[in-house]
C-alpha cells in the first residue's frame, strides 16, 4: 500500500543531520573549505556520526538506500563539504562483495575508467582509495595511488583523475558489472538525494530573497514573473523530491524497475536543482552574481554535481528500457489499447 | 515509504484492465471521434460491474473501493484511452450532493447517477468569467417560491447528453463577488434551456448554454442562498486528479508502441538518438505526474485535504504532457501531418490527436497561471502584490 | 553597406497583397477551404496578380527571393489557401534548368522521394505537376500522375503522396543535385517568411485578446505573467524576420552563407512561430481552444509548415557547416583567439 | 535591403583583427585573471592608433569612424576574447558630457578619456535600488558653493581604477523620485570616497563605493539641479550595444575550436549529435543576436532613436548567451567541472567560464524582466496593470 510518509527513524536522522549541518556546515564552512571543497574536521563529526559505516549491514540486513537518501539530501541542502555520497556508495559495493571496509576514506567513480584511468572522481583528490570499474573489473587503488589533482574546479568536490595502474582487482566478470551495476544506481539515487536538496535549499534561498528585497515600492516576490518562475521551480524540486524516494524505496525493495528510476532521479534532480538555482540566483539580481550571497555556492554545485552524473542525456537508455519493460509488463494482463 | 499497490488494489486493476481488454476494437477511437468524451456502452457496462458507485460506502449500496482503487480505475481508462468524462462530472456532483443536497435531492438524483442513468453538467465558466469564476453574472432571481434563472454559461461539456446543469448563479449583485452566488441543479428539459454546441481544436464537442427565464422551483437550490462559493469549494475538492496525467499515460503509451515498430522504409523509430531522448524526457515526466497523483491519493486515503499538492501536480502534469505531445509530433516528423484514427496516420493519429488536445490542459480547471499563483502564494510564502509599475 | 529597410517595390509588393489577402483570404475563406486547404478562387485570384510567373526571369534577371519572400510572409500572416511558396520554387526551378513554365499548377516536394515516392507533398492533392529528387535526378511527375491523397491532415495544405514511377527525368547527376539543393535552400527561405508571418499574424492575434479580455478587474494582458510570455514570443518574431530578410539576401546574391542561412531562418521561424501561436492561443483562455477563434488556425498552421521544414533537427547539418566555414573565413586573417 | 559591410568598414575591421592578432598570446586570460575588464595596455595601444576616439568627428581630433565602423571594432575584440569595458564606459560618460557638459568639463574630461589617461565609472545603483534605479537614495546637499555627498553605490565597475564616478544623487526628497535626482562627476581620489572590492560569479572584479561628507565644488554637477534622470536618459541612450552578443560570439568560436578538435580518447566532439545539435541552436541564436544589433548600428547610423530594438535585441541575446552557455557546458560533460585558463581544461576553460559569466547578463542593465516589460508595453502595446488580485 503506498505511503509516502517518511518513517520516525528517518525523521529521527533528518533531525539529527540538521543540527549537525547546522553547526559544522555553515556557509562559511562551505567557503573556508573551498577551492578544494572538502572539510577534515566536518568529515570527521560525521565519522563520529556514524559515518560512512551506517552503509553497512547489520544483522545481515543491508542499510537501507531510503534512509542515506534523506542524509544525502540534508547534505545536499547544506552544501555538506564531504564525501558523503561517495562513501557511501563504496562501504555498500564492499559489503556486497563482502570485502571488508576499513577506515579508510574510500570514494567511488560513479563513470568506468578509459584507458586506465578513472577521470573526474569525485572526492579522489583526499581518498585513501579510489573504487572503480574497468571494463568487466571492479577495482580498488591505493593508499600510494598516482592521482591528478586539477587546480580548478566549478564547484570543489575534491575532484581527481585517478591511475588505476597496479590496483587490486574486488571482482571480475558478469558478478563485477552486476555490482558495478548496482553500485552506480545506488550512486545515482543519493546523487539525486543531495541535488534535491541543493534545489529545495537553492529554492528557498531565492524565495526569501524575494519576500524581503523591495523595488518599485513592494517585496520583488509580488512581482507575478519572477513569482510564477519560483512557482516552475518548485514544481520541479517538489517532482525530484517525490521520484528520490521512489527510486531510494526501488533500490531497498530490489524492484527491476530500480536501475531505471535510478537514472530517472539523477537526471530529473540535476534539471531540479540547476533551474531552482538559476532561477533561485536571478530572483536576487546583481547580489546573486556576487562571491558575497550563497546562492551562487547553490547554482555551482547543481550545475557541479548535475555534471558528474552526465544530466539528462546520460539517463537516456536506462529511462526507455524502464519504458519498454513497463509497458511489456502492463499489457501481459492483455489489457490492449481500444 | 512504500510505492507499490496492495494486493487488493491489484487485483481491482487486473479486473479494470480484463474489462478494458473485452471492450469491442477501436472504442476508444469511436468514442473519440463522436466528439462526446462518453459512451452510453461503457457506462452501462460499468453500471453493471458496481463501478459508478465503487467509491460509495458498501452500506450505501456501493462497493467501499479506496481511493488507491478509484485512482487505478481512473488511471487504467486513461491508459486505454477510453473516455469517461461523463461519469467523473456527474459523479463529482453526487459527491456534493450527498454532503450539501437535500434529502429529496439525495434521495432522487443520487441514484440515478449512481445507476447510470443520468448525466451531469457543470455550470460554473460565463463567456465574461473564465478563470475569475466568482464574476459570473448569470442571475436568478426570487420568483414567489421559485427562482427565475438568466443567462449564459460556456463550456457546459456534456450538456446535450446530461440531464441536469450544476448550475452557479448570481443571486445577490449587491454584495462582494464571492459572496452573492447560489448554486442550482437545474433540468436541461426545462422551458427557456437551449444547448448550442460548441467544436474544439482536441475534437472534443463542447457546449454554451442559454438560460432565457427558466423557472426552477426552490427545491432545485443546492445549499444556502448566497452560499453558493462555498458549494462550489466542496465539489471542487472532489475534482479528480489532473487529467493530464492520464493523457500523459494514453500517448506515451501509444508512442512507444509507434517507435519500437520498424516501418516500411527503416528501423524502427526507437533507434533514432532524438526519438529516444524524447521518450526518456516524456517517460520521466510521467513518472513524475504519476507520483504528484498518487501523492494526492494518499492524502485523500488519509483524510488530509491537500493544501497545495493539487496545484504543483496540475501545473506540472500538464505543462508537461504539452511539452512532450509537441515534441512527439516533431520527432515523428512530416507524417505526422496526417492524423485521424483508421487512416494509416502515424500512430494511428493518437500523438498528434492529443498534441491538439494538450493545449487545454493548461487552461481549464485553473490555468497555469492560476495554479503558479496558487504556488507562489501558498506553498511558497510570496507576499501578493499591491500594484505593478513601470516596466517592471 | 547594411540597409535593414525595405525597398519601395517591396513596399508596394506588400501593400497590394495585403489588400488582396483581405479580400479574398478572409478566416471564414480559410475555413471554407479546409479539410483540403486549397481556394481555388483565391489561387486564381492569385494568378491574376502574377503568381507563380513572376518568381521566372525577365529580362535575364531572374526575380528576386526578398520579393518573393514579402509576398510569402503576407501569405502566411493570412494563412493563404494556395500553393504560393511551392510553385515559385518550382518556377525558380525550372528557370534555372532552362525548361518552359506553363499555366500547370507545378508543386515542389521540399524532401527527396524514398522508394520511388514523394511523401507528404504540399499541394500534391490539387497540383497538375509535381517535381521531386530522387537521388541525383530531378523529376517531374504528371499530369495524370499517381497521388494519394491522405483523408485528414492537421492544416490542409492538400498534402499527398506522389508516385513518382514513369516521371520526366528534368536533370541527372551533380548538375542536379546542385539544382535541388538551390531550390531546397529557396523553399526554406519562403517558408521561412510564411512562418514569420504566421507568428506574427498569430502573435498578434493574442496580444489583442489580451487587451480587451477582462478578468479579475482587468485586461488580462496587463497581468505580468502573461505579457512576459507575449514578449519573449515578440522576440523570436522579431528575430525570425530578421534572419528571413538576410537569408533572402544571401540566395539573391549568391553569398557563400546562403544554405546555412536559409535553414536557419526555416528552423528560428518554425520555433517562433510555434511558441507565438502556442502563446496566443494560451492568452485566450477557453475559446482560443474553440474552433470559432482564429487563433487554432494559427496554431495549426504553425506546426503544420514547421514539420514539413523538418524542425530544428533538419537544419543542423548546414548550420554547423556554416558555422565551421565562418570561423575558417574570419581567421583567414590570422586574428587568432588571445 | 543589405547585409554586408563596405568596402571601408571592412578594411578597418581588418586593421582591428590585425591589431588583434598582435597582442601576445593568452592576453585574453590574462586579463580576465585580474578579475579586471580592462588592460591599461591594450588601452594605451588603442590610444595610440586613435581608436579610443574613432568614432569622435575628425574636426574634433577623431577619426570619424561610422557606427558600423565602431561596431564591427567591438565585435572584433568580443570574438578574441578581449574585455575593454574600461574603454566602453569612459567612452559613454565622455558622449554624454559632449551633449550635457560645460565647458569645463568637455575641457578637462573628455581629452583625457580620449586620450587614454583616465577611465570613469557609472554610480547609478544602490544596495536599494537595482532595477528601480530611480529610488536612489546617495544624498547631494548644498554647502555654500558646492554640495556634500553622502551615501552607497553598489556594482562601481572600474572604481579601482577609474578618476571620477559618474554619479546620481539625491537632490530633492520631497519630489517624485525621478525628480528629485542630480548627476555629479565625483573624484574618486575625493576625501571621504572608499572604494570596496565586491568580487563575482565570473571572476570579475566590481566594487561597492562609499561617500561619508565627500564635497565637491558646484561645478562638478552635470545638468540641471534636479535634472539627473534627464542626464541618465542621454547615457543610456549612449549604451553599447547588448554585451551578451559579443560573449555569444566569443563562446560559440571557443566552442567551435574545442568540437573540431579531436581528443586523446576519441573522435572530435562535433561528430557527437548532441554537440551538433547545441552548437547549431547556439549558432543560430548567434547569427539572430548580430542581426539585432546591427539593426540598432543601423538605426544608429541614419540618426533614428532606437523604439523597443534595444529591449528585443537584449532579451533574446542574453537569454541566448545562457541557454548556450549552459548547454555547451553539458555537451563537454564531466570535465566541464575542471575551471580556469592555461590549466589544461576543456576549451582552456571558457565554456565553463562564459557560464559563469552570463547569468549576470540577464541582469544588468535592465533584467530580462525590465526588458520583457518595456517590450510588453511599448512594442506590443499591452496595458500596464492596476493591480494583481488573488491567484492570478
Amino acid at each position: 500500500m503506498m505511503d509516502f510518509a517518511l518513517s520516525s527513524e528517518q525523521l529521527d536522522l533528518r533531525a539529527g543531520l540538521t543540527a549537525l549541518f547546522a553547526d559544522h556546515s555553515t556557509p562559511a564552512r562551505v567557503r573556508a573549505a573551498e577551492p578544494l571543497g572538502f572539510d577534515p574536521a566536518l568529515w570527521a563529526v560525521l565519522g563520529g556520526f556514524g559515518f560512512p559505516h551506517l552503509a553497512g549491514s547489520r544483522d545481515g540486513a543491508p542499510a537501507r538506500l531510503a534512509d542515506l537518501a534523506v542524509a544525502a539530501q540534508d547534505a545536499g541542502a547544506c552544501l555538506a563539504s564531504a564525501p558523503l555520497v561517495e562513501t557511501l556508495v563504496a562501504t555498500r559495493l564492499l559489503d556486497r562483495l563482502g570485502a571488508a571496509a576499513g577506515d579508510d576514506l574510500v570514494t567511488f567513480s560513479p563513470r568506468p575508467a578509459v584507458a586506465g584511468v578513472a577521470r573526474t572522481v569525485p572526492w579522489a583528490a583526499v581518498a585513501d582509495r579510489v573504487i572503480a570499474c574497468d571494463g568487466d573489473r571492479i577495482l580498488i587503488a591505493g593508499p600510494g595511488h598516482d592521482v591528478e589533482r586539477p587546480k580548478q574546479t566549478l564547484a570543489g568536490l575534491a575532484i581527481g583523475h585517478a591511475d588505476l595502474t597496479g590496483a587490486t582487482v574486488l571482482a571480475e566478470g558478469p558478478a563485477a558489472v552486476s555490482a558495478f551495476a548496482e553500485a552506480r544506481a545506488d550512486w545515482q539515487v543519493l546523487t539525486a538525494a543531495a541535488l534535491a536538496g541543493v534545489a529545495a535549499a537553492g529554492l528557498h534561498l531565492g524565495v526569501e530573497y524575494a519576500k524581503t528585497r523591495h523595488q518599485f515600492g513592494q517585496p520583488i516576490g509580488a512581482f507575478q514573473a519572477l513569482a510564477h518562475q519560483l512557482a516552475d521551480a518548485a514544481a520541479l524540486v517538489d517532482g525530484a523530491q517525490l521520484l528520490v524516494q521512489e527510486a531510494a524505496w526501488a533500490g531497498d525493495t530490489g524492484s527491476p524497475r530500480r536501475h531505471g528510476l535510478a537514472a530517472m532521479a539523477a537526471a530529473f534532480a540535476g534539471r531540479a536543482a540547476r533551474q531552482a538555482t538559476d532561477r533561485g540566483l536571478h530572483a536576487h539580481g546583481g547580489y546573486g552574481y556576487t562571491l558575497e550571497y550563497d546562492i551562487q555556492l547553490y547554482f555551482r554545485r547543481a550545475k557541479a554535481l548535475s555534471l558528474l552524473s552526465g544530466g539528462e542525456s546520460a539517463a537516456v537508455d536506462a529511462v526507455v528500457a524502464l519504458a519498454l519493460a513497463d509497458t511489456d509488463s502492463d499489457s501481459d494482463h492483455d489489457t490492449g489499447r481500444r | 515509504m512504500d510505492f507499490e499497490l496492495s494486493a487488493a488494489q491489484l487485483r481491482f486493476r487486473d479486473e479494470v484492465r480484463q474489462f478494458l481488454a473485452g471492450l469491442p476494437p477501436q472504442t476508444s477511437a469511436a468514442v473519440h471521434d463522436t466528439g462526446t468524451l462518453h459512451s452510453w456502452d461503457v457506462h452501462r457496462a460499468m453500471a453493471e460491474r458496481g463501478w459508478l458507485k465503487a467509491a460509495w460506502p458498501v452500506e450505501q449500496g456501493g462497493q467501499g473501493r479506496d481511493p488507491f482503487e478509484m485512482a487505478t480505475l481512473n488511471e487504467e481508462f486513461a491508459r486505454a484511452g477510453i473516455p469517461i468524462e461523463g461519469w467523473l462530472i456527474a459523479e463529482l456532483v453526487a459527491k456534493t450532493l450527498q454532503i450539501v443536497g437535500t434529502q429529496q435531492q439525495r434521495h432522487e438524483v443520487i441514484p440515478a447517477i449512481l445507476g447510470g442513468e443520468i448525466l451531469l453538467c457543470l455550470g460554473y465558466s460565463e463567456p465574461d468569467s473564465g478563470s475569475d469564476v466568482a464574476a459570473a453574472r448569470t442571475r436568478a432571481t426570487r420568483d414567489g417560491d421559485g427562482w427565475v434563472i438568466d443567462g449564459q454559461k460556456m463550456f457546459t461539456t456534456m450538456a446535450h447528453e446530461a440531464s441536469y446543469v450544476f448550475l452557479l448563479a448570481r443571486t445577490n449583485p449587491d454584495v462582494p463577488k464571492h459572496r452573492g452566488l447560489t448554486m442550482f441543479l437545474v433540468p436541461l428539459d426545462a422551458d427557456g434551456v437551449q444547448v448550442r454546441p460548441v467544436h474544439t481544436l482536441g475534437g472534443e464537442r463542447t457546449n454554451a448554454t442559454f438560460y432565457d427565464r427558466v423557472r426552477v422551483p426552490d427545491s432545485a437550490r443546492v445549499g444556502e442562498v448566497d452560499g453558493g462559493w462555498d458549494v462550489m469549494m466542496v465539489a471542487l475538492a472532489f475534482e479528480r486528479q489532473p487529467a493530464a496525467a492520464g493523457h500523459l499515460l494514453h500517448l506515451l503509451g501509444r508512442a512507444l508502441d509507434w517507435a519500437r515498430t520498424a516501418g516500411p522504409d527503416g528501423p524502427a523509430p526507437i533507434e533514432r538518438p532524438e526519438v529516444r531522448a524524447c521518450l526518456a524526457r516524456a517517460y520521466t515526466d510521467l513518472e513524475v505526474s504519476r507520483l504528484m497523483g498518487y501523492r494526492m491519493t494518499w492524502l485523500t486515503s488519509r483524510d488530509v485535504l491537500p493544501h497545495t499538492e493539487g496545484s504543483l501536480a496540475k501545473l506540472f502534469s500538464s505543462e508537461a504532457l504539452m511539452r512532450a505531445s509537441a515534441s512527439l509530433v516533431d520527432v515523428v516528423g512530416a507524417d505526422a501531418l496526417l492524423t485521424g484514427h483508421g487512416t494509416g496516420a502515424p500512430a494511428d493519429g493518437w500523438i498528434e490527436h492529443e498534441f491538439r488536445h494538450s493545449v487545454v490542459t493548461t487552461i481549464y480547471a485553473g490555468t497555469s497561471e492560476i495554479q503558479r499563483g496558487i504556488i507562489a502564494e501558498r506553498h511558497l510564502g510570496l507576499p501578493r502584490a499591491t500594484a505593478r509599475r513601470a516596466g517592471s
